[in-house]
């Protein structure tokens, strides 16, 4: 080590300087440490990327518009950010265990959440639906950064169990400057925890630009914990694959944590809530349009000749199937009788609670009685 | 006087604290060209410039401990915690810090610090976005904390909250945000009431009926729909809830013998809790029967859809203040 | 049955819970080689091995979020927080993760973590290393909170909390870990009084004295004085704070009708306020006199060399015990 | 920027691996960044560093004389990191503002601490005594890094005020683990605040090695974030002063943060309370005791012919006077009066802590009458 340390000039801005495969246009570009990784993806395995990309995108569209609607109460829309969700969790195996964030819609979709578990939480049904056993993922996480530590702690159990599986954290750009995430990287790092942390830079904490958080770029930071990182162009679905690849087998194969930053960027607003107009320029929007993750791998498709008419319809027709699903799912959905409120506080019996849930359920009887409202 | 939203009157209350004293600096998450998610900043970082209304980086201890800092240096920073469920991260540099560092210093370092936190549920949210832990910083010696229930308290109080050279926890119940009133921007906040000061809402003399922040909307229903009923209630609204001002309360309370006290947070070791020891110490030869509380369940914040099941709405109150009449109600032959 | 001080029964509790499930983990701040600051976890590292006893980096909130994830794999962590002062950066973990992921989850996950906090003052020693945070995580729904008082409870509870599979803050007062006392080790954890339950420490038929953790001792020491001056006073250690098992506590204020709380921790809002506002709320008609509270005062924790002013001693719960009996007190005369 | 970043591959625990300007043997060595910070310190400034070296030392051992005795209630030994103290307090401008930790006597002594300041806190007659506007320093810090990020504020207040001052920061190397400490960093960086971290590295958090906290040297931390940062022999009072100018030099030309970690050793136990015998080997010692920062200062002015009979006695004299006063100032110390815990709670007027302070004097009052207890 230098005993003078001086930081990379490069700006955190620069959303050039990333590992890429595919270009804005569709062609496949070599990268050394990259290509090895994807050795294996063919035609097929391509289109089935392709498709799923579309899918989230259509299960991102039936969202806002069912909040719209009134259907939902809130929807954090992943527009723009298919191709890291899904090319990172295409990568992980099924019995790794992921730690999603609130944005995560395209990760849980291939983890297998089902139709309903994709909306009922934004519902505001449930705080969450899924067994985080069933589909090995935890529930979104809200509160940020906090569950980059979790995922460092599951690995922790990973190590003593003996195991090959792996943990992965997702966390924004944002959540870098929580003491949660550093911690994570610290606790990783000491114990060489098998964890893979993907860092989704989508330019925007809300309304602050990544430049709030960091002025360098966010890979930067990881080595320093004693991490090796990667910075890739988060709007490759196979440059994602390749590193989420990559930082899988160097956490499988026992050699501790790998850290992702994923160069992409959040088309729509922060959420529905959000009104971007106020604080973003519209020409960014244009520029990163461009950068459509979608479109480059049906450019890329159609240099293969793998990508008719026929293909579309089909991938469109999937697409339509399960946006469909997820709006019946959210339309037919039955809110938990208000005793329910008491339900899973704790695992035990808890005397304190057990009276009061006593308590309410007399109070809601006598309602009961007088106006006719169920519990 | 103006008409003004609770959240105007708050925007209006930064915007004279900052033109009074260039030593008020606004911290916090999305303040500056967003105005934050509920705009109560809305166009103070064009006015007031970035080096006073202050963006960020997204975390809550970096927050409050560079605020620590900066009143070290002879700031005033008030700081935007961007909702309720995310002043967690802060609280050991609230606690062990920005409460403590007065007397640790032994007097000579002060920590004007103003902690706003859009606060408490009733809005549909998401998780971690309807919380209340108010009580949390009762119990945590060293600071002040106030809960607002209308624009024209949020205004004054709010600056009165930044003027103090003591940190103040400032609760302000989105519920309310866009609730309209009459606000007299033109007050002097030495002449208005202090902020440590309870408030009677409503006069009454059967029952005396204890809240604060949005709950006081509530109560003041309650209070109408009892009216009807004949049972004639008193609305406190505390405003302040360390210290609690209890003169006010006792005095009511002496007239009434009946206490009802209400929050939306959870019921243990609440503030509730606090009112109810400390209403019967002062006031227990006057108690006809005993205070009871109405308040959230003892469960984590519900989802969304479930949070009217959660929340003590009028019906519960009502039920409550039957109980203290001992009239008929859901306890009615239930031991406890 | 063995004599063992409170640290060396916690100490057996750990090596049992660790011999008896695999699953069981421990981690801290120096829990390993040097078997903490208190030596509680003193050779279980040497006997389990560093894989079960975990020295971690200094860092609260990763200790507790670490945990968190251990609990999603299927590990019960039990986890050591160096002195009471040091929980606040692990806070927002705790209140949003710990306490809430069973219910966020629907109940399919589990957070069988425990929450060791060596506890409270009168050990003279320096800032942040006396504090009584019991209340915070009291009104924290989702948590279990227990407190001991001696070595037996000390042993069998911390087996039980370790065994729950809920998430347990676990008390420990400093004060008493070098107290003796005798301990059953052989007992079944299943067979012995549950966690939950409180414990008449003395009867007595004239005051209700209710306590918990070190003022335990200090509420036996008030009963024996008392006793001198012809004074019955029956002392309950709650041992749970939450829940509270107010059926022991209810039967005895019944029979009493006069009550004395006290504990360590600040007043506003503290364990007391509930106790003494569900008292009233329970026991109504049974007072004879409103139940009085003897705390700490609400002030940062003093300087070692003040803290005898600031701990409720023998002589503070005596004036206590003479108001609630209408005798004359300091506070004859003093209105309120 | 590389797109694969691989961290560094030496071991945290290589002390060697720093910048130093003096060996063991007290050989002036040359570093070219290191030299120039320096160039002024001739034969009377370093007599003159040292002495303050001895004088906190001979401090250090009176603290523990005194806690032995039952004077104090607890002592933290900074023997052995006398030259990272006062070479980097040297360097620090009088108006500059500090934030120490705990263990920082020798910087608090070069701030201006009275003997008295340097012992009641520990002695429990008040939690600090200083007044921190006098000699521009914080109260000692216990909770681990919290200051951190009290420094990055008050930088921020002087980058409002548009001075030239600079705002330091010291934590030990156990710190750099916490949330704190790293948002610290990123809020830094973010506002180019004119802040210096000094992160005093002795290899050991309480019985816990440098190793649980990082894997690879905590310098190399901070160029991440976007701080430049030095590593140094912290052993080396010349070089510790050169960092520290350097640092504060790029902090008060308006460049923002910047980081040292400061190699040295913690020779004695943590504090008095611990035992260090249970998880520290002696050898261990003993090689540091080789590397002691007085010796090679001593030896250093020894072979500059500024180390004679005179100046060693003089320097002791002043070291005994200093002993003398902390003494002194610890056994004349007069405890508040009771009711004196209300005091400084709020700066202004608190119904509630008034009430109970009356009933607290009537209480008082009460005994006086009874058993003779003034308050
Ligand atoms: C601890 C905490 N503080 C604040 C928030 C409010 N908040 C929600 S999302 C968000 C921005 C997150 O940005 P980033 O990490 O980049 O993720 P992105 O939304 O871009 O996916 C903020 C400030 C929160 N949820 N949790
Ligand atoms: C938040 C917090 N956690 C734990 C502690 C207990 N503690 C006091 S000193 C210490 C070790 C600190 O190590 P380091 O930062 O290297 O400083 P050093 O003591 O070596 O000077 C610990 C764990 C504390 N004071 N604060
Ligand atoms: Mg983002
Ligand atoms: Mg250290």
């Amino acid at each position: 080590m230098a005993h003078t340390l001086t930081p990379t000039a490069d700006p955190a801005v620069d959303v050039e300087d990333v590992a890429r495969l595919l270009t804005e246009d569709g062609e496949r570009v070599a990268d050394r440490e990259l290509d090895p990784w994807v050795a294996d993806v063919d035609t097929t395995a391509l289109q089935s990327l392709y498709r799923d990309m579309v899918l989230v995108r259509r299960v991102d569209t039936e969202g806002v518009a069912l909040q719209r609607q009134g259907q939902l109460g809130l929807w954090a829309p992943c527009l723009g950010q298919e191709a890291t969700q899904i090319g990172t969790a295409r990568a992980l195996r099924s019995d790794d265990f992921v730690f999603p964030s609130y944005r995560e819609t395209g990760v849980i979709h291939v983890r297998g959440a089902s139709p309903a578990d994709l909306v009922l939480t934004w519902r505001g049904e449930e705080h969450s639906t899924y067994d985080p056993a069933a589909i090995n993922t935890a529930p979104l996480q809200i509160i940020i950064g906090a569950q980059a530590l979790h995922a460092v702690g599951y690995a922790m159990g990973i190590q003593r169990d003996g195991t090959d599986q792996v943990a992965a954290a997702y966390f924004g750009d944002g959540a870098t400057s929580q003491g949660d995430v550093n911690e994570a990287m610290v606790f990783a790092s000491s114990f060489r925890a098998p964890v893979v942390f993907v860092c989704t830079n989508n330019q925007w904490a809300i309304s602050e630009p990544v430049t709030v958080q960091a002025k360098y770029p966010i890979a930067g930071r990881a080595p320093g914990f004693g991490i090796p990182s990667m910075r890739i162009d988060g709007n490759d679905v196979l440059a994602s694959m390749a590193a989420m690849r990559w930082a899988l087998g160097h956490a499988r194969r026992g050699e501790g944590p790998a850290f992702i930053e994923a160069v992409t960027y959040r088309m729509g607003p922060h959420t529905t809530s959000d009104d971007p107009t106020r604080y973003r320029d519209p020409e960014e929007l244009e520029r990163w349009r461009r950068r459509d993750p979608l479109l480059r791998v049906e450019r890329l498709l159609r240099s293969l000749d793998a990508f008719d008419d026929e293909f579309a319809a089909d991938v469109a027709a999937d697409a339509d199937r399960l946006g469909s699903e997820v709006r019946a799912a959210c339309l037919g959905a039955v809110s938990r009788a208000p005793i329910g409120v008491f339900d899973h506080v704790y695992a035990e019996p808890h005397a304190g609670l057990d009276e009061q849930r006593e308590h309410f359920a007399a109070y809601l009887d006598g309602f009961a009685g007088a106006e006719g409202t169920s519990r | 006087m103006t008409t003004l939203t609770m959240a105007k009157a708050l925007n209006e209350g930064l915007r004279r604290a900052l033109a009074d004293d260039p030593k008020v600096l606004l911290l916090g998450e999305d303040i500056g060209r967003l105005g934050g998610v509920f705009r109560i900043t809305d166009g103070l970082q064009a006015e007031f410039g970035a080096m006073r209304v202050i963006d960020t980086p997204l975390a809550e201890a970096g927050i409050m401990g560079t605020a620590v800092g900066l009143a070290f240096r002879g700031y005033r920073p008030v700081v935007e915690i961007q909702f309720d469920g995310f002043v967690y991260p802060a609280f050991d540099q609230i606690v062990c810090q920005v409460a403590k560092l007065h007397y640790r210093s032994h007097g000579n370092v002060n920590m004007p610090i103003t902690v706003r936190i859009p606060w408490a549920g009733g809005i549909g949210a998401a998780e971690h976005h309807s919380e209340s832990p108010e009580a949390y910083f009762v119990h945590t010696s060293g600071l002040r904390v106030v809960a607002v229930s209308n624009p024209q308290d949020a205004h004054v109080m709010l600056r009165q909250a930044i003027a103090s050279d003591d940190p103040v926890v400032f609760f302000e119940p989105k519920r309310l945000y866009h609730a309209k009133g009459e606000v007299d921007m033109g007050v002097d906040i030495a002449d208005a009431p202090p902020m440590g000061l309870a408030r009677v809402a409503r006069e009454g003399s059967d029952v005396t009926l204890i809240t604060y922040g949005a709950q006081v909307t509530t109560a003041l229903d309650a209070a109408i729909a009892a009216e009807d009923d004949g049972v004639s209630i008193e609305v406190i609204d505390l405003r302040s809830l360390s210290p609690v001002d209890y003169r006010t309360v006792t005095s009511s309370v002496r007239k009434t013998g009946r206490v009802v006290v209400t929050h939306e947070a959870a019921r243990e070791a609440g503030v509730g809790a606090e009112i109810v020891a400390s209403v019967t110490e002062r006031c227990f030869e006057y108690l006809e029967s005993a205070p009871v509380r109405v308040t959230g369940h003892d469960i984590p914040y519900p989802p969304a859809k479930l949070e009217k099941h959660h929340l003590p709405d009028l019906d519960r109150i009502l039920d409550a203040v039957d109980r203290v009449l001992d009239r008929p109600n859901s306890m009615t032959g239930v031991s406890l």
